[in-house]
């Protein structure tokens, strides 16, 4: 079934690297358009800074909104890279092999655009450091190891280093091929440097694997605990609807949730843009899309639990809170529109073949997931600052700004603006995974048919 | 730590850059250092500080302050512990006179206008007064007239020194005067000054129209009185507040009764008719009040006669008036005390509803009760006063201004042209007066119009004394004395008129050289009596203990009985409101901003910022609509309304639709929308005293300020009101009620 | 190196440091904002324009919150003066990053501004929304800077602020090391109260005012449920019903 | 590339398989029978625990208190063992093949479970004034819904059961003499030939009902922790319990196949079937769900911990610190501690003896566990209150609650065997099928295994 067509070394070669070594005009559009509105977005960002916060539509005791939004969104991006390359590779899922390495960059990069959001937002950003680096020089005295807003930058800063070197072990035998085809005065010291002198020796090939396989046991707890400590700076507050148990996992998954479905987006799109239809072919795209059933099935009972074990209580400011959701313009727009496209119209339509085998419609799908799971962080963040405990003389509501709007969707801009500059210089398929994966390839003959077979990997 | 050289430079050019990017996005430097947690700021306090004992003055109330000045400014103003009547509390109002010190739209020199209608010319003070001498002494002074807001102690002396010397015509100017009060207790009790209520040991307290606990007479005075009312020594106090509207103090009340506007004083009769014909209370004080005509002389005043005319109709009515009256002729609280005024004295018939109010003390024997608790008289006293004159006289004036009879027009803090009603059509008959001269600091509406403008001192920078009116029940003095040196080239309005007198040769009349003079004068007359707070031997001693003290008070000297009969009003007991209840279906009762008052304040950011306790509006003028009266206008929070009189005038305000509004009356609270006057408080809301019929009181001719009735027109424009207050209306939630409350049953 | 400050989060065991507490007489609040303006003085809190209104960005480490109760003519309004309760068990404290806000041996939530990032997680976790941001760079006129409290710092745009139990007055009264005589150390709040509904004073000193009421059979704390244990102890407002 | 592959026994053909299995399965020796008499004994003893506790009434809901515990434990054990046959149906492994027979029987510890549930609705407190998912929704909470949530878990259990066994019916039905046992499979092979329209009906049945228990399961576990722990514990609000309870299921369910698999490898002769590859495979999701349970308990654990609401930190006390601090840590140890310790060696996964082992231990602690949780809440007084008023001691055991314990689970064991001799308990068909679908070649220098993707 996988890798019905056979492709020979210098096939994949050529057709991977084709950007590489050429810069189609569409790729300057491209660049230089997100380019643009990224700056728009750091202009925002220095207004921003010059004024104060005034300039968001932050207000009293609406302390947190689209940044912290953002934020949690990003972060919830970032868990696709290892979902998909770290638990496909220890489960040596076969189709993993076309999207470990754009799942596993757009990992990284998302993990930054989510780092720039609590950055921008706090009062005194140029202060941030002092936040979160450990050091004691003037002021003989620690960051505050209680507050989960010490866990978040540890956590994440250990995601983002082991996912840069997870991308970069993996990297390493492609650079190589690079290297050997670069000439001049800048390429070729470059793809030299990058490539620690890799020849490609069986020992090379032994020590990257363990490399692989051990990044990927160690990066699981981290990917788990990154989203459970997001959800604490939540959960572990007293503010009503934040303060619930089920928050870490419902975000764990819920990150999985809108980061696979933005790898079936990124697929797509890789496909069309970078001419890759040798290499993703619908099988990959059905098997997430069978993947993104499950967990956001999970995902769905997580939401559900959140709901009941809220309103079981029957206390009245967690009611409000509801009742702001679900019933009181324009939130409860808001709310159909994130539980209908993050999980009614996708999730059923996936249970037919012939959508997840449509690249067109998984597009869409995915995209509608990322709209709702975008929505659903805003939801879960926003109404209880809004409603916020039993202080009724408080209850007002929160309408982002400008500003916020234009940096968020400078994050928007930014991370597929990374993601092409990247793929400037990297193949984003490992060129060795799918030469791997040809060796691979056998079939079985049953009765009259041929059934794709696979060489079993342990 | 080895620091090199070399490392240093490179640290220092580190720190350099860094200064100049964060410079560059607006971070000051001192963002980069970094607090060390052993030493905090908190725990750093530097520098001496030294109080200064001073009065600040209102038109009915008196605040001893105590002025909190490091290195020539003045920081804080606290209460004056030892001052008799707001024993070391204070009000917002006091607190914001350190803002009219430091107001950056002060008027900080003497201003000439270069010609009639140009811009002002900065001239110095002997110019100034060299000017003004000029033009007192080319005018006719019969025809000059000195308007002030009403001014007591020294300054009220040499005001009226100087006036009557000149020859000039003072008059008081207060937008919401106590005339008709002053009237009602003169007849009730014969008495000139104001009493003081002895809230603090009083029982029941039965309150007509008199929000005393935010804007009515000396509210610090009264509050403190009320905290131990409630909490005090004794059992709790009882307080009905008798209102047309739900203000902070019906709010405070344990019962509010709203009347229809105006009928307070046929409630007061109705239970003076009751406690008399079912004879309870003090009999003899029946036999009086009704010159021995007992319940048949109030036939008339019957319960079921008048019920419907009080409570706009219900079958009930009639037993509230009867259960009113017993709970205030028993004494299961304690004594009983009624008292009266603001709205309640503001029709037509105002003086009749006081004097019906006042009157019910007699029966119970609330006037100087010996347990105390009810009313304290205080000792008549020949001080010079400037009262406010009722409307009947300024009505007069303006006219008198119009036909050319005014030549000259000097005025102190009387913002005429914003205060009377916009149907007297002031600013055109000040346009009729040759020369307009203000006193004021700051830039109202009518010294915008003035020629000369001699800026006046705040009261934190200047001599004088206070005589408190109502005082506390005994001989008092306060001392005001400058706690800073004048901010900006100004000069109190006493000594303004001690110089200017000297130039125009008055000197005979005003024998000191500087109001400080004139006050150490009046401390002396207290010296040589030998009595009171503060007792030395050599005068200078009292003088420096006097000032520390903030004044000289003598509780010995209190005042005699009541010196009048009894009396019973006799005036028109309906309020005679002006429009029809077709065209203009709504009561209008305005009312004094809790911070602003009538617009004296709007010029004081803090006040101004101070949300109004009711709707927790700040900066703005809004119209209180009842919920379901909204509904059937279709108006919702924050729509903007225009408000009409039959007067043709209208202001349009946005609409706070406030659940304890009567469904048949409409509020506006004063004080809004000036026109000039600072930046802090022009172009923002309205002035609803524009809109007002001028009608009078029939006995005393003052302003019946809530005598007017409107109507509402819905616009299509909508303002968010700025309020302190989320957007919904604030009710608790019922599982989570975060205030408690004690249920005790009467 | 300086020695590490080491929070402690419950004030005074120790009898002879004073505990900082408030008792708030409900029944004797008539919500007239002296105490919001004599804060606001004391403690050079920027003016707050009517945009900070507009803003929902107001300012006042003491504020009056007005509640409804019924319509016209069975309606009340409740006052409720709020100010940070200076929690014993403060859960504004153990969420900040950089230690900005932390408590000190005399029961005080201390907010130390030079520290605070501004990530505004304490104020989130702050059940009594005492805590206050600023949002823009405060300003005043240049004439009315004259009055600021040199005691007092003025906050830079982004950092947290809330009331302090106005402890450079304390600092003041204790700086010499002598006992303070109950009542004559007074918050400007406090001090200024014309209903003397708030009461301040010092928990340790049994004969203290605030340590007779706070034990009053009114007494109750706001959202006592939480278990912030605050140090503001409330008396009930009396209904006299029927 | 594993060593494992590297000198390969030839794959047997699915004949031999059949025969095999179809031998072990006809006989019906005093071996069987002596376990079954054991097994029949303890189960009786169960029966007169439950009787005496029947005798006290439902009055003092404390007693309940291990009933629950008990049933619990075989939801969370015994009858999760079906989710794993679904799971790994779906996820396509082929390792499954020989084990999935196993959990799929085990499905028939439903019918002891509905049983026990109805005593357990009768202990429960009227619904009026405490928390609950019913909202005081009027037909029947929760005693109806409980019924045909529980009700529906078993059905869809023996559904399954039934369905996936339908070719080895067939095959048993043709194999056995005639007797009553034949006659019986005979007729519940409901005349199963092989069409192709058969076999795709079995395909989409076995997908409507693994799916449709992987769904049922959450769903009763939201019933258990919701109606007989939350709903009984005053101001628990801890949405994730449900969730801790089905990843607890799982990770008892895994441990329970690996015991079974290693008694059956060990008592029965089934190393055939049951080979190392079975243990390591399993062992892998074994030391995940041992993790999960951990951070799932963790995640509600901290919420409570760091928000010090009062009433909560009573539940900690009561629930973990003080009263039940013992059983708390046995659960710990066993259900988190050693599994981790123990499973993340690779030399101790690729056995039977360790993750057996590991199994072994968190049987014990979820059982500990499943006291913990539902004897504390059965112990509670008043379960309308806001907040835990004072912190109840923990309750120890008494006669009749071992007896119902050990019946309850001889009961099950005792089913299963039962059930066993009517359904061959190695599938036949899926690992013939999973024969027929794998090959050995050489890559390079060794021997790999190939394997077609399939069903
Ligand atoms: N290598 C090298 N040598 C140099 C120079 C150079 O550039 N390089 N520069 C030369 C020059 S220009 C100078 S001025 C000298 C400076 O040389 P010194 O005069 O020795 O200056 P410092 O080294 O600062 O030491 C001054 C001492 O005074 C103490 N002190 C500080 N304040 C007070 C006080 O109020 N009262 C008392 N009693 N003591 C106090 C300090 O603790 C310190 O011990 O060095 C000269 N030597
Ligand atoms: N950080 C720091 N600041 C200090 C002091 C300190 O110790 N540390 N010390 C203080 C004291 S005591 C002093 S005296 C001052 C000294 O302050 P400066 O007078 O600034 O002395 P130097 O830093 O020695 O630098 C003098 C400059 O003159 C240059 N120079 C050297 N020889 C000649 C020459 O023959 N002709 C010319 N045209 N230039 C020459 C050097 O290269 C150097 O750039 O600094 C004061 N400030
Ligand atoms: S009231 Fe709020 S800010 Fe003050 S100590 Fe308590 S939690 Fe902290
Ligand atoms: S806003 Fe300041 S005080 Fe509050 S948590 Fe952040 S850094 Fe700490
Ligand atoms: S105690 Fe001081 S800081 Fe706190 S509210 Fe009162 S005046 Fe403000
Ligand atoms: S000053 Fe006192 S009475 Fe006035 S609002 Fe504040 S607490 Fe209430």
């Amino acid at each position: 079934m996988y890798y019905r067509r056979t492709l020979t070394d210098a096939q994949i070669n050529r057709e991977l690297l084709h950007v590489v070594f050429t810069t189609p005009m569409w790729w300057i559009v491209l660049v230089v358009s997100l380019g643009l509105v990224v700056a728009v977005a750091v202009a925002a960002v220095g207004y921003m800074f010059n004024q104060g916060l005034g300039v968001t539509g932050l207000r009293q005791p609406v302390f947190w909104g689209f940044f912290i939004t953002n934020f949690v969104f990003w972060v919830g991006i970032s868990h696709a890279g290892v979902m998909i390359s770290a638990i496909l590779r220890l489960s040596q899922a076969e189709w993993r092999r076309p999207m470990v390495r754009a799942a596993e960059i757009m990992t990284v990069f998302s993990l930054m655009a989510a780092l720039t959001m609590p950055l921008v937002h706090a009062g005194r950003a140029w202060r941030i450091f002092y936040w979160i680096f450990p050091y004691d020089w003037s002021r003989g005295i620690w960051p505050d190891t209680r507050s989960p807003l010490i866990w978040d930058p540890v956590a994440i800063f250990t995601y983002l280093i082991s996912s840069s070197l997870f991308v970069y072990t993996a990297l390493i035998p492609d650079l190589a091929v690079i290297r050997d085809r670069s000439k001049g005065t800048w390429r070729y010291p470059m793809y030299a440097i990058l490539s620690l002198g890799w020849h490609g020796s069986p020992h090379q090939w032994k020590l990257q694997g363990i490399a692989g396989i051990l990044l990927s046991a160690l990066i699981l707890p981290v990917f788990v605990s990154v989203h459970s400590i997001v959800s604490w700076d939540f959960g572990v507050s007293l503010v009503p609807s934040w303060h619930v148990t089920v928050f870490a996992p419902y975000f764990v998954i819920g990150a999985v949730h809108s980061g696979v479905s933005a790898v079936v987006t990124l697929m797509v799109i890789m496909r069309k843009l970078y001419h890759l239809e040798n290499y993703i072919w619908e099988e990959h795209i059905d098997a997430l899309a069978r993947l993104l059933i499950v967990v956001a099935t999970g995902w769905f009972f997580l939401f559900w639990l959140d709901f009941v074990f809220a309103l079981w209580t029957r206390e009245e400011q967690e009611m409000v809170v509801w009742n702001l959701r679900l019933f009181e313009a324009p939130w409860g727009w808001l709310f159909l529109t994130f539980f209908i496209t993050s999980y009614v119209i996708p999730v059923p339509l996936w249970l037919f073949k012939r959508v997840r085998r449509s690249f067109t419609w998984m597009l869409w799908t995915s995209l509608l997931v990322n709209v709702g799971m975008w929505l659903e962080r805003f939801l879960i963040i926003v109404p209880g600052l809004v409603r916020k405990g039993p202080l009724v003389f408080d209850y007002g509501s929160y309408r982002p700004s400008i500003i916020e709007i234009t940096i968020v969707v400078g994050t928007l801009a930014l991370v597929p603006f990374l993601l092409l500059l990247f793929s400037k210089f990297f193949p984003l398929i490992p060129l060795w995974e799918e030469k791997e994966g040809q060796k691979l390839i056998d079939h079985i003959q049953l009765g009259n048919v041929k059934v794709p077979a696979l060489v079993k990997e342990h | 730590m080895g620091l090199t050289r070399r490392r240093f430079l490179q640290w220092a050019g580190a720190t350099g850059i860094g200064a100049v990017v964060f410079n560059g996005c607006r971070v000051p430097d001192h963002e980069i250092q970094v607090q060390s947690p052993v030493r905090l700021p908190e725990d750093l306090v530097t520098g001496r500080d030294n109080y200064y004992a001073t009065v600040a003055q209102g038109p009915a109330s008196s605040e001893g302050l105590l002025i909190r000045v490091m290195e020539g400014r003045a920081k804080k103003v606290e209460g004056n512990p030892d001052y008799p009547m707001n024993q070391g509390k204070h009000g917002l109002r006091a607190e914001a006179l350190l803002q009219a010190v430091y107001h950056p739209d002060r008027i900080k020199t003497p201003l000439r206008r270069v010609a009639k209608g140009g811009p002002f010319r900065r001239i110095g003070w002997p110019e100034a007064i060299g000017e003004l001498a000029k033009i007192l002494g080319d005018a006719d002074a019969s025809r000059v007239v000195l308007a002030t807001a009403p001014i007591r102690g020294v300054l009220a002396d040499v005001t009226q020194r100087f006036a009557d010397a000149y020859g000039a015509r003072l008059v008081g100017f207060d937008p919401i005067d106590q005339t008709v009060l002053r009237a009602a207790i003169k007849r009730v009790f014969g008495q000139d000054a104001l009493p003081d209520f002895d809230i603090a040991r009083t029982g029941y307290l039965l309150s007509f129209g008199s929000d005393f606990l935010s804007t009515w007479l000396d509210p610090t005075h009264f509050a403190r009185g009320y905290g131990e009312f409630r909490q005090g020594e004794g059992e709790r106090g009882y307080l009905v507040q008798v209102d047309s509207r739900f203000s902070p103090t019906a709010a405070a009340a344990d019962q509010w009764v709203y009347v229809t506007p105006g009928s307070e004083g046929l409630l007061a009769m109705s239970m003076i008719q009751v406690i008399v014909s079912e004879g309870l209370g003090d009999r003899s004080a029946a036999d009086a009040l009704t010159g021995g005509g007992g319940a048949s002389a109030l036939a008339a005043f019957a319960p079921e006669a008048v019920a419907a005319r009080i409570f706009g109709g219900g079958a009930d009515g009639p037993g509230r008036i009867r259960q009113m009256a017993t709970e205030f002729a028993g004494n299961d609280h304690g004594q009983s005390l009624a008292i009266g005024g603001g709205s309640a004295g503001a029709y037509a018939n105002g003086s009749f509803n006081l004097t019906a109010i006042y009157a019910l003390n007699h029966l119970v024997g609330a006037v100087n009760p010996p347990n105390g608790g009810g009313l304290v008289f205080n000792p008549a006293s020949e001080a010079a006063r400037v009262s406010a004159a009722p409307l009947r006289e300024w009505k007069q004036i303006v006219n008198d201004m119009r036909s050319g009879k005014v030549d000259v027009l000097m005025v102190r803090d009387a913002n005429i042209d914003y205060g009377l009603p916009s149907s007297l059509d002031v600013r055109e008959a000040l346009g009729a007066v040759n020369t307009i001269v203000s006193f004021s600091s700051f830039l109202d509406e009518t010294t915008a119009l003035a020629d000369l403008i001699l800026p006046g001192s705040t009261p934190l920078e200047e001599w004088g004394t206070d005589l408190p009116d109502p005082g506390p029940g005994y001989t008092t003095v306060a001392f005001q004395q400058p706690a800073i040196n004048r901010f900006g080239d100004t000069l109190s309005f006493g000594d303004a008129l001690l110089q200017t007198g000297r130039e125009l040769g008055l000197g005979d009349a005003l024998p000191w050289d500087t109001m400080r003079d004139a006050v150490r004068e009046t401390a002396r007359t207290l010296h040589e009596t030998g009595r009171g707070s503060v007792t030395q031997p050599t005068f200078e001693e009292f003088w420096r203990r006097a000032l520390e003290r903030g004044g000289w008070w003598d509780m010995d000297a209190r005042a005699g009985a009541a010196s009048a009969p009894p009396q019973l009003p006799t005036a028109p007991a309906s309020p005679e409101l002006a429009g029809d209840e077709q065209n203009y279906p709504f009561f209008l009762v305005p009312y004094e901003a809790h911070g602003i008052g009538a617009g004296q304040f709007a010029h004081l950011p803090w006040v101004q910022s101070a949300p109004d306790p009711i709707t927790t509006v700040a900066w703005a003028t809004w119209v209180d609509v009842n919920p379901t009266t909204a509904r059937e206008l279709d108006l919702k929070q924050d729509d903007i309304v225009i408000v009409g009189s039959p007067t043709g005038h209208v202001i349009r305000a946005a609409v706070y639709v406030n659940p304890a509004t009567p469904p048949r009356v409409v509020s506006v609270p004063f004080g809004g929308g000036h026109e000039h006057s600072t930046g802090v408080a022009a172009k923002r809301g309205a002035n609803v005293l524009g809109i007002l019929e001028p009608t009078e009181d029939t006995e005393t001719g003052a302003l019946a300020w809530a005598g007017t009735r409107v109507r509402l027109t819905k616009t299509r424009d909508r303002a968010g009101l700025p309020k302190l207050e989320g957007k919904e209306l604030a009710v608790q939630l019922k599982d989570q009620e975060i205030i408690q409350v004690q249920h005790v049953r009467r | 190196m300086a020695t590490q400050a080491k929070p402690s989060t419950h004030g005074a065991g120790d009898r002879d440091t004073p505990k900082w507490e408030m008792v708030v007489d409900l029944d004797r609040c008539t919500g007239c904002q002296a105490c919001v303006i004599a804060c606001q003085a004391e403690n050079n809190i920027p003016i707050n324009e009517e945009s900070a209104f507009h803003e929902a960005r107001v300012i006042q480490w003491i504020r009056i919150e007005r509640y409804w109760e019924g319509e016209f003519p069975d309606v009340k309004a409740r006052f409720l003066p709020l100010l940070c309760q200076q929690c014993d068990n403060a859960p504004c404290e153990s969420v900040c990053p950089v230690y900005a806000t932390y408590h000190n041996n005399e029961g005080l939530n201390v907010q130390v501004y030079n520290r605070c990032v501004g990530t505004r997680y304490c104020g989130n976790n702050c059940p009594y929304h005492a805590r206050l941001f600023n949002y823009w760079e405060p300003t005043w006129p240049e004439d009315l800077r004259n009055q600021l409290n040199p005691d007092v710092t003025v906050r830079t745009r982004g950092v947290m602020e809330k009331c302090t139990f106005c402890i450079q007055r304390i600092r003041r009264a204790t700086r010499g090391g002598e006992a303070v005589a109950d009542g004559d150390l007074q918050p400007a709040c406090a001090q200024a109260c014309p209903t003397s509904a708030l009461v301040f004073g010092n928990a340790n000193d049994a004969g203290a005012r605030v340590s007779k009421l706070k034990n009053d059979k009114r007494r109750f704390r706001v959202m006592e449920e939480l278990g912030t244990d605050p140090s503001v102890t409330y008396l009930k407002q009396v209904d006299t019903d029927g | 590339m594993a060593e494992a592959a590297h000198e390969m026994r030839p794959i047997p053909t699915h004949q031999e398989v059949a025969l095999d299995v179809l031998a072990r399965f006809q006989d019906l020796g005093a071996r069987y029978w002596g376990w079954v008499t054991v097994l029949g004994f303890l189960f009786v003893l169960g029966i007169v625990g439950f009787v005496i506790r029947l005798s006290a009434g439902f009055d003092d809901r404390s007693i309940w208190g291990y009933h629950v515990a008990t049933m619990s434990f075989i939801v969370t054990t015994f009858l999760a063992m079906p989710m794993i046959s679904a799971g790994l149906r779906l996820t396509k492994a082929n390792w499954r093949r020989p084990l999935t027979r196993v959990t799929e029987n085990m499905s028939i510890t439903g019918l002891l479970v509905v049983l026990m549930l109805l005593p357990a609705l009768a202990a429960l407190p009227p619904l009026e004034g405490r928390r609950n998912i019913w909202f005081d929704f009027p037909l029947g909470a929760p005693g109806v819904w409980n019924v045909l949530g529980f009700g529906n878990l078993a059905l869809m259990g023996l559904a399954l059961l039934w369905v996936l066994a339908l070719p080895d019916l067939a095959a048993a039905r043709d194999h056995l003499p005639p007797s009553a046992r034949q006659r019986f499979i005979a007729w519940a092979s409901l005349g199963w030939v092989g069409h192709l329209r058969q076999w795709r009906v079995l395909y989409a049945a076995s997908l409507v009902f693994g799916g449709g228990y992987l769904i049922a399961y959450p769903l009763v576990q939201s019933l258990l922790f919701a109606d007989f722990h939350a709903g009984l514990m005053p101001g628990l609000k801890d949405a994730i319990g449900p969730a801790r309870a089905v990843v607890h299921g799982v990770q008892g369910a895994l441990a329970m196949t690996i015991v079974v698999m290693y008694v059956m490898r060990r008592l029965g002769g089934y190393e055939r079937y049951f080979s190392v590859e079975q243990f390591w495979a399993l062992s892998k999701p074994l030391l995940a769900f041992s993790l999960f349970w951990f951070y799932f308990w963790w995640a509600s654990f901290l919420t409570f911990w760091y928000g010090r609401l009062p009433g909560e930190t009573d539940l900690i006390r009561f629930l973990v610190l003080n009263s039940y601090l013992g059983p708390f840590i046995v659960s710990l140890v066993l259900n988190f501690i050693v599994p981790l310790v123990a499973l993340i060696w690779s030399p101790v996964r690729r056995s039977a003896w360790g993750p057996a082992f590991v199994s072994a231990g968190i049987l014990v602690g979820t059982f500990v566990n499943e006291v913990r949780i539902y004897v504390s809440a059965f112990s509670i007084e008043d379960p309308t209150l806001h907040a835990l008023d004072g912190i109840p001691p923990g309750q120890w055991p008494e006669a009749p609650d071992v007896l119902i314990a050990i019946g309850g689970i001889a009961g099950c064991v005792l089913l299963f065997m039962l059930v066993s001799k009517i359904v061959p308990v190695i599938s036949m068909w899926e690992v013939g099928e999973g024969l027929r679908l794998t090959k050995i070649r050489r890559y390079l220098n060794r021997q790999v295994r190939v394997i077609a993707k399939s069903h």
